[in-house]
C-alpha cells in the first residue's frame, strides 16, 4: 500500500485546489465520475481546467455549475441521447470559456504519452483539417520528418494534467481499481495525472482481487484517493451494476435549455441534497435504483 | 413460452382461505417475505402450513393470526434464536402443530411431488415424534420384513417461494455463488400450483444461453413476481445479507401479541406496498449496505 | 405473385443502405448515431461476421438491444474484447479499420465534414461536440461512408470549419496533404447515394431513393452536384431488413419518424 | 503444566476421538455458547485430529465439504459461509439422503434434555400439545441419532439438562419405553460419548446406561453426581480426563484458531 486512502465524496472533493488541471474518467453514458461533479459545484470549485476525452456528462455539468475556465476536448456531446451538451455548446457560444479542439485518437495520444514520461506523441490524424489550422491558446502541434524513414508525422505535446477523477466499478481497500466493460481513456488519464481520486461502487475483499485480476486496470500505486459510494455515476451506467437513467438524462438535457430551468436543476439535484443518498431519493429513491440496476446477465 | 408475470396482489389473491401452503427458504434465509407481508395484508387465513426449516416467514403468518395449522421440521429464527409468535401460539394452544426431522418432511414433500401417498423412512423409530404424529404410522416391509414409518404425502395446493432471478417466463436461476440450505426444488414440485418472487427480472434471451443456472424451469411456475429486496428482512444469499437491524426490531415486536399487532399495523398494514414497507423498514442506504460483495 | 412493397421512411432506407456497405468479414469503425443501428442491422443479416469496433474500447460487438451511446453498456454484452480507446483508435492509424462511417453538422462539395462550430470558432454561432474520432476515421480509415440529412444548410460549399477531412480542395490534394486513408466513397442522404468522382472528387449523385426527384436533391444542396451517367434508383429496404429495425429499436429512439 | 481452558481441554477430547477417514458433519448452528458447543468446538476438535493423528478426516459443516479451515470466518453469517472457499456445497435434500444411508461417521449434537440413555429432546418442554417451553423443533437430530455411526453428544452440565427421563424424545439414544435400538430397527451406532463442562461419560456395555469414563483435573464426583438428574455408574479408580500437551495448545492458538472465534464463548 503506497499512498492509497478512503475519504468520503466530501474530502476528497475538497482536495481539489481551485484552478486545477483535471481530467475525469469515463465515455458517453459510461462510468463519469457525476456525484463527485456535483460535489464540487457544490464547493464552489472555481477556474477548473478540463482535459477532456469524451466525459461529456460530467463535464458539462460541471461547466454548467460554473467551476470551468478552460477546456481543452476532443467532443462534448450527448451522442443519440440529445445530441448537444447544451451547457458547454453555450459557454462556448457565450465566450465563457477557452476552448481548444482536439480529436479522440490524438487527445488519447497526448495522455498515452503522459502516462510513458515521454514528451510528445506522434500521429497521422488531424492533416488537413481545421484541427490544426484554429488553434487560440495553446501550440498544439508540430511537424517532423521521421529520422529513419523521412516520413512525416504530427508531433503533440503530452498531456499530464494535475488531477484524475476516475470513476470505476470496485476496488480492494488498498484502491487496487477494477474496470468491467471497456477501459476507455481511465487508465492513460490516470497514469498521466500527477493525483488520481478514484471513485467506486464496492469495496471488496482483496482475495476477490486476487481471484481476477485481469480486470485491474489501476494498481493501486497509481491510486491515491478512494471514494466508496453506490449508484455514484448515475445518471451514468456502471456496467455490471446499473443502467444509465435516462429519464433523468432527459430532465438535464431539458434543463439544460434556459437559465431559468437549469438553476432549478442545480438546486433541486446539485445544492438541495443533503448528501449523495437524499440525491439518489430524489431521483426517484428505492423504486428507480431497483429499475436502474443491471441483470446479472446481460450486465445492463 | 407464455408471460405469467404478475404483481404481489394479484399473485397473491389466487390463494384462498382455508388452502394448504408450503413456502420456500430456511430459517431467515430466501422466505418469499414480500408475498407473506401481502397474503397478510389481504386477510387470508386458515391456513395449513408445510414447511420443512422454516422460520420469520410462518412466525409472520402465525402471528398475525393467517394460520390454523403447522406441520414443520423446525420454525426458528437463525442466530436470533426462537420464533415467538410461533412459540405463543403453541403454548396457548391456538394453533396445531406437528413436529417432523428434516429428512421425514423431506420424504412428506417428496412423496408429494412424485404423486405418491407415501414415503417409508426410518427415522421415526423410537421417538415421540412418532407417537404424536397423525402423518406417521408404522409400517412392515413387504420385502424384507424390517420394521418402518410410513410418512403421508404433504401436497400443498400452492408453493409460494422467493428466487434469485428468473424471465418473464418463470425460468428461476441461481447466481453464480450460492449457498444451498433450502430444498427450493423439492417444494416446488410438492405443489399444485407454484409462485415464485424473484430479486429481479431478467432477460430471457440470456437465460438462454445460461440454462445449466435454471434450477425451476417454467412450466413447474403459476405466476413470477419482481420483489427487489423481497426476502427482507432475511437475506438473499450471494445478493444480501439478513438485516440485524431490522430484525432485532421485529423479534422484540413478536414477544407479546400486543406489540406484534403494532409491528404489522406500523410494517404491513401500513404499506400500501411493498416499496413503502422498505422504505419504512430499512430505507435506500442500509438496503444497499446489505448488498454482499462481489 | 408480386409481392406488396412495405410502407418505409426515408430515414429507413438511408439506414439499410448504410448497412449495405459493411461487407461480411470486414473490420468496421462504428460512430455514435445512425451507424450504431446500420452495424446493428448488418450484423443480424448479410454481414454475420463482420467486426464492429466502437471508439469507446469495444472490439466485435454482438448486441441484442440497440445502443443510445458508443459506451452504451448495450453494446458490452456479447462483445469479445474489452480494450481502450487508444488502441482501439490505434487500429485506424495500423490500417486494419476497412470501413468508418462518419455523420456530422455540415458537408462539402468535396466530402469535408464539421462537426465542431459553425461561424467563429472562438465565438461561434452554433458550438458542436466537436471531433471525437471523426477527425481519426476521416484521416485513416480505408473507406469513408457518411450519413447526412439532406438539407442545403448543411451542403454548403465550403464546411465553416473542417473537422473531418475529406478530398479537402479536390483533385490531388488529400494525397498531397499526407492523409493515409481513402476517404470518403460514399455519402448517403434521405434523398439520395452519392459518391466522388474520380479525378476532380467532387460529390456525384449515383442514385436516387425512390419517388424523390433531382430537382428535390438539388434544391437541397448548396452547391452544384454532378450526376452519374448510370444514374439509377436506390434499392428499397426488404421486408426482413424492415422487421429486423423494428425489433432492435422498438422505441422508435434513432427512427422517430415511425 | 501447560495452561488451558475449559473448552480447549473439552476440544482435544473430542479430538483423540476422531479416526482418519471417518467424515464428521457439523450444523451451522447459532450463537454464543450454544455456537461454541455445536460448531466452534467440533471445528476446532476436526482440525485438530487432522493436524495429528487424522489427517484424512472430512468435515461437513451444513451442506459445505470440506472447507478451507485455514480460513476461519471472522463471523458465521449468511454471505461468509457463502463465500468461504470449500471443495463442494451440496444440496440441502442431497445431504439428507446420505444421512439416510449411513454415509456420517460421527455426527456432533446437542440438547436442552438429556436422559440416562442419550435420548435428547429440543422440541418442548412439559406436554407437548400445550407445552411449557416450546423449543425449535426437530431439525435433523433424529437423523444424527439414527443414522450416524457414532454420535458425540457436546453440552454443559447441570440437573435441569440431565434429567431421568426426557420430556419428548427428538433423537433416540439407546433405549426408549425399554425398547433397544435394535427393537426400534435403527441402523446408526448410536450415542457414545458425552462431553461436559465437568466430566466425559460414554455408556455401559449391558444396559447402555451412561457413565463416568473420566472426570475434568479439580471436578469432584460428588459434584457430577449433584448435577446429574439420575444415578451415575462411577468406575472404582475415577481417571481423571487427559490434559491437552503443550504441543496441542500451540496448534489451537497458533493454527487453528488464533483469532479466538471458535472457543470464544
Amino acid at each position: 500500500m503506497l499512498n492509497s486512502r478512503i475519504l468520503s465524496l466530501e474530502e476528497a472533493a475538497a482536495s481539489i485546489p481551485d484552478k486545477s488541471v483535471i481530467t475525469m474518467g469515463g465515455f458517453g453514458v459510461f462510468l463519469q465520475p457525476m456525484a463527485m461533479v456535483r460535489e464540487m459545484i457544490r464547493q464552489g470549485k472555481k477556474d477548473i481546467s478540463l482535459l477532456s476525452v469524451g466525459e461529456a456528462y460530467a463535464g458539462d455539468l460541471l461547466i454548467g455549475g460554473g467551476c470551468v475556465k478552460r477546456i481543452a476536448l476532443s467532443s462534448f456531446g450527448f451522442e443519440a441521447v440529445t445530441g448537444r451538451a447544451r451547457n458547454f455548446c453555450k459557454a462556448v457560444e457565450q465566450g465563457k470559456v477557452e476552448v481548444e479542439d482536439y480529436s479522440h485518437f490524438s487527445m488519447a495520444s497526448r495522455l498515452m504519452a503522459g502516462a510513458m514520461g515521454l514528451p510528445f506523441a506522434a500521429v497521422n490524424s488531424l492533416r488537413g483539417s481545421d484541427l490544426l489550422e484554429k488553434i487560440v491558446y495553446e501550440k498544439k502541434f508540430e511537424k517532423m520528418k521521421s529520422p529513419f524513414s523521412g516520413e512525416e508525422v504530427i508531433l503533440l505535446p503530452s498531456a499530464n494534467p494535475e488531477i484524475a477523477i476516475i470513476q470505476a466499478q470496485r476496488a480492494d481497500s488498498e484502491g487496487n481499481i477494477q474496470v468491467f466493460g471497456p477501459t476507455i481513456s481511465i487508465e492513460q488519464q490516470a497514469k498521466a495525472s500527477k493525483r488520481v481520486i478514484a471513485i467506486v461502487e464496492e469495496i471488496v475483499p482483496r482475495s476477490t482481487i486476487q481471484s481476477t485480476p485481469s480486470a485491474t486496470l489501476l494498481p493501486s500505486l497509481f491510486v491515491d484517493t478512494l471514494v466508496v459510494l453506490p449508484y455514484s455515476a448515475h445518471p451514468m451506467s456502471s456496467y455490471g451494476y446499473y443502467d444509465y437513467d435516462l429519464e433523468h438524462i432527459y430532465t438535464y438535457t431539458n434543463a439544460s435549455k434556459t437559465p431559468e430551468t437549469w438553476k432549478k436543476y442545480l438546486d433541486e439535484y446539485v445544492y438541495g441534497p443533503s448528501d449523495h443518498f437524499d440525491y439518489l431519493k430524489r431521483i426517484g429513491g428505492l423504486r428507480k435504483i431497483m429499475k436502474l440496476r443491471a441483470d446479472p446477465l446481460l450486465g445492463y | 413460452m407464455q408471460s405469467k408475470l404478475v404483481s404481489v396482489q394479484d399473485a397473491t389473491k389466487t390463494i384462498q382461505s382455508g388452502s394448504k401452503l408450503t413456502i420456500g427458504g430456511n430459517t431467515i434465509r430466501r422466505h418469499p417475505l414480500a408475498l407473506v407481508r401481502e397474503i397478510i395484508r389481504q386477510g387470508i387465513k386458515d391456513l395449513t402450513l408445510y414447511v420443512w426449516v422454516a422460520g420469520i416467514d410462518v412466525d409472520m403468518l402465525v402471528g398475525a393470526g393467517c394460520v390454523r395449522r403447522v406441520e414443520a421440521a423446525y420454525v426458528g429464527m437463525g442466530p436470533l434464536g426462537l420464533a415467538s409468535n410461533v412459540r405463543r401460539a403453541i403454548q396457548e394452544g391456538r394453533i396445531e402443530y406437528e413436529d417432523f426431522s428434516e429428512s421425514s418432511m423431506l420424504a412428506r414433500l417428496r412423496a408429494a411431488g412424485m404423486g405418491l401417498p407415501f414415503l417409508p423412512t426410518k427415522v421415526l423409530m423410537g421417538t415421540s415424534l412418532a407417537d404424536h404424529a397423525s402423518h406417521a404410522k408404522p409400517i412392515i416391509c413387504p420385502f424384507t420384513g424390517e420394521q418402518l414409518y410410513a410418512v403421508s404425502a404433504a401436497k400443498a395446493d400452492v408453493a409460494i417461494m422467493h428466487g434469485y432471478y428468473g424471465d418473464q417466463y418463470g425460468n428461476i436461476q441461481w447466481p453464480l455463488l450460492r449457498d444451498s440450505d433450502d430444498i427450493d426444488t423439492v417444494i416446488a414440485k410438492s405443489a399444485d400450483r407454484v409462485i415464485v418472487s424473484v430479486e429481479q427480472i431478467i432477460n430471457p434471451q440470456a437465460v438462454l444461453t445460461n440454462s445449466t443456472m435454471t434450477y425451476i424451469p417454467h412450466n413447474w411456475v403459476s405466476a413470477v413476481v419482481e420483489t427487489p429486496f423481497g426476502a427482507h428482512p432475511g437475506s438473499c444469499d450471494g445478493i444480501y445479507d439478513p438485516d440485524m437491524k431490522h430484525l432485532e426490531i421485529y423479534s422484540e415486536a413478536a414477544k407479546s401479541d400486543l406489540t406484534f399487532k403494532k409491528y404489522l399495523d406500523e410494517y404491513v398494514f401500513g404499506s400500501a406496498e411493498e416499496f413503502d414497507y422498505l422504505e419504512k423498514a430499512a430505507g435506500l442506504a442500509q438496503l444497499l449496505s446489505l448488498r454482499v460483495n462481489r | 405473385m408480386t409481392s406488396q412493397t412495405p410502407f418505409y421512411t426515408y430515414d429507413e432506407i438511408m439506414l439499410c443502405v448504410a448497412s449495405a456497405q459493411i461487407l461480411d468479414r470486414e473490420v468496421a469503425l462504428i460512430g455514435t448515431g445512425l451507424p450504431m443501428l446500420a452495424a446493428t442491422l448488418a450484423k443480424h443479416t448479410h454481414a454475420a461476421n463482420a467486426v464492429m469496433i466502437y471508439e469507446s474500447g469495444l472490439i466485435d460487438t454482438n448486441p441484442i438491444e440497440v445502443p443510445v451511446s458508443v459506451a452504451d453498456p448495450r453494446i458490452m454484452f456479447g462483445t469479445t474484447t474489452f480494450a481502450s480507446l487508444y488502441s482501439t483508435l490505434g487500429l485506424l492509424q495500423r490500417g486494419v479499420i476497412d470501413v468508418g462511417f462518419l455523420g456530422g453538422a455540415e458537408v462539402d462539395q468535396f466530402g469535408n465534414m464539421n462537426a465542431t462550430a459553425v461561424g467563429d470558432y472562438t465565438h461561434p454561432t452554433l458550438r458542436l461536440p466537436g471531433s471525437g474520432g471523426a477527425n481519426d476515421i476521416a484521416s485513416l480509415a480505408n473507406r469513408v461512408i457518411i450519413l447526412m440529412k439532406h438539407e442545403k444548410r448543411r451542403f454548403p460549399i465550403k464546411v465553416s470549419y473542417n473537422t473531418s477531412p475529406g478530398f479537402l480542395n479536390g483533385g490531388n490534394s488529400r494525397k498531397e496533404a499526407g492523409l493515409k486513408g481513402g476517404g470518403p466513397s460514399k455519402l448517403i442522404s434521405d434523398l439520395a447515394v452519392m459518391d466522388f468522382e474520380p479525378g476532380s472528387h467532387r460529390m456525384r449523385v449515383r442514385s436516387i431513393h425512390p419517388g424523390i426527384t433531382r430537382e428535390q436533391i438539388q434544391d437541397s444542396t448548396g452547391f452544384d452536384l454532378l450526376w452519374a451517367e448510370d444514374l439509377n434508383v436506390t434499392t428499397a429496404p426488404t421486408k426482413i431488413q424492415l422487421e429486423i429495425i423494428h425489433q432492435l429499436d422498438p422505441k422508435g429512439i434513432f427512427l422517430k419518424n415511425n | 503444566m501447560t495452561e488451558y481452558t475449559l473448552n480447549e481441554l473439552m476440544a482435544v477430547n473430542v479430538a483423540h476421538q476422531l479416526r482418519d477417514n471417518e467424515m464428521g458433519f457439523i450444523g451451522v448452528g447459532t450463537g454464543g455458547r450454544a455456537f461454541t458447543m455445536a460448531v466452534g468446538l467440533p471445528i476446532v476438535a476436526a482440525r485438530l485430529a487432522q493436524l495429528t493423528h487424522a489427517p484424512n478426516f472430512t468435515v461437513q459443516i451444513g451442506t459445505i465439504i470440506s472447507p478451507d479451515l485455514k480460513k476461519i470466518p471472522r463471523e458465521f453469517t449468511q454471505s461468509t459461509l457463502t463465500s468461504w472457499p470449500t471443495a463442494a456445497r451440496i444440496r440441502a435434500d442431497d445431504n439428507l439422503d446420505m444421512f439416510v444411508k449411513g454415509k456420517v461417521d460421527v455426527g456432533f449434537i446437542s440438547g436442552a434434555q438429556i436422559d440416562q440413555y442419550g435420548n435428547l429432546n429440543i422440541t418442548a418442554i412439559g406436554n407437548y400439545i400445550k407445552p411449557k417451553v416450546r423449543l425449535v423443533g426437530c431439525l435433523a437430530l433424529p437423523e444424527h441419532q439414527a443414522f450416524a455411526q457414532r454420535t458425540f453428544i457436546i453440552t454443559d452440565q447441570n440437573s435441569r439438562t440431565f434429567i431421568e427421563k426426557v420430556d419428548f424424545v427428538t433423537g433416540v439414544g439407546w433405549n426408549v419405553n425399554g425398547k433397544t435400538r435394535k427393537d426400534l430397527n435403527l441402523p446408526g451406532g448410536g450415542p457414545t460419548f458425552v462431553f461436559t463442562d465437568l466430566a466425559i461419560f460414554d455408556f455401559n456395555a449391558e444396559g447402555h446406561r451412561m457413565q463416568v469414563a473420566s472426570i475434568h483435573p479439580g471436578v469432584t464426583p460428588s459434584e457430577v453426581q449433584e448435577k446429574t438428574g439420575f444415578p451415575l455408574e462411577f468406575p472404582k479408580n475415577i481417571p481423571v480426563t487427559t490434559v491437552p500437551t503443550a504441543e496441542e495448545i500451540r496448534l489451537i492458538h497458533d493454527e487453528i484458531d488464533p483469532e479466538n472465534i471458535l472457543l470464544k464463548y
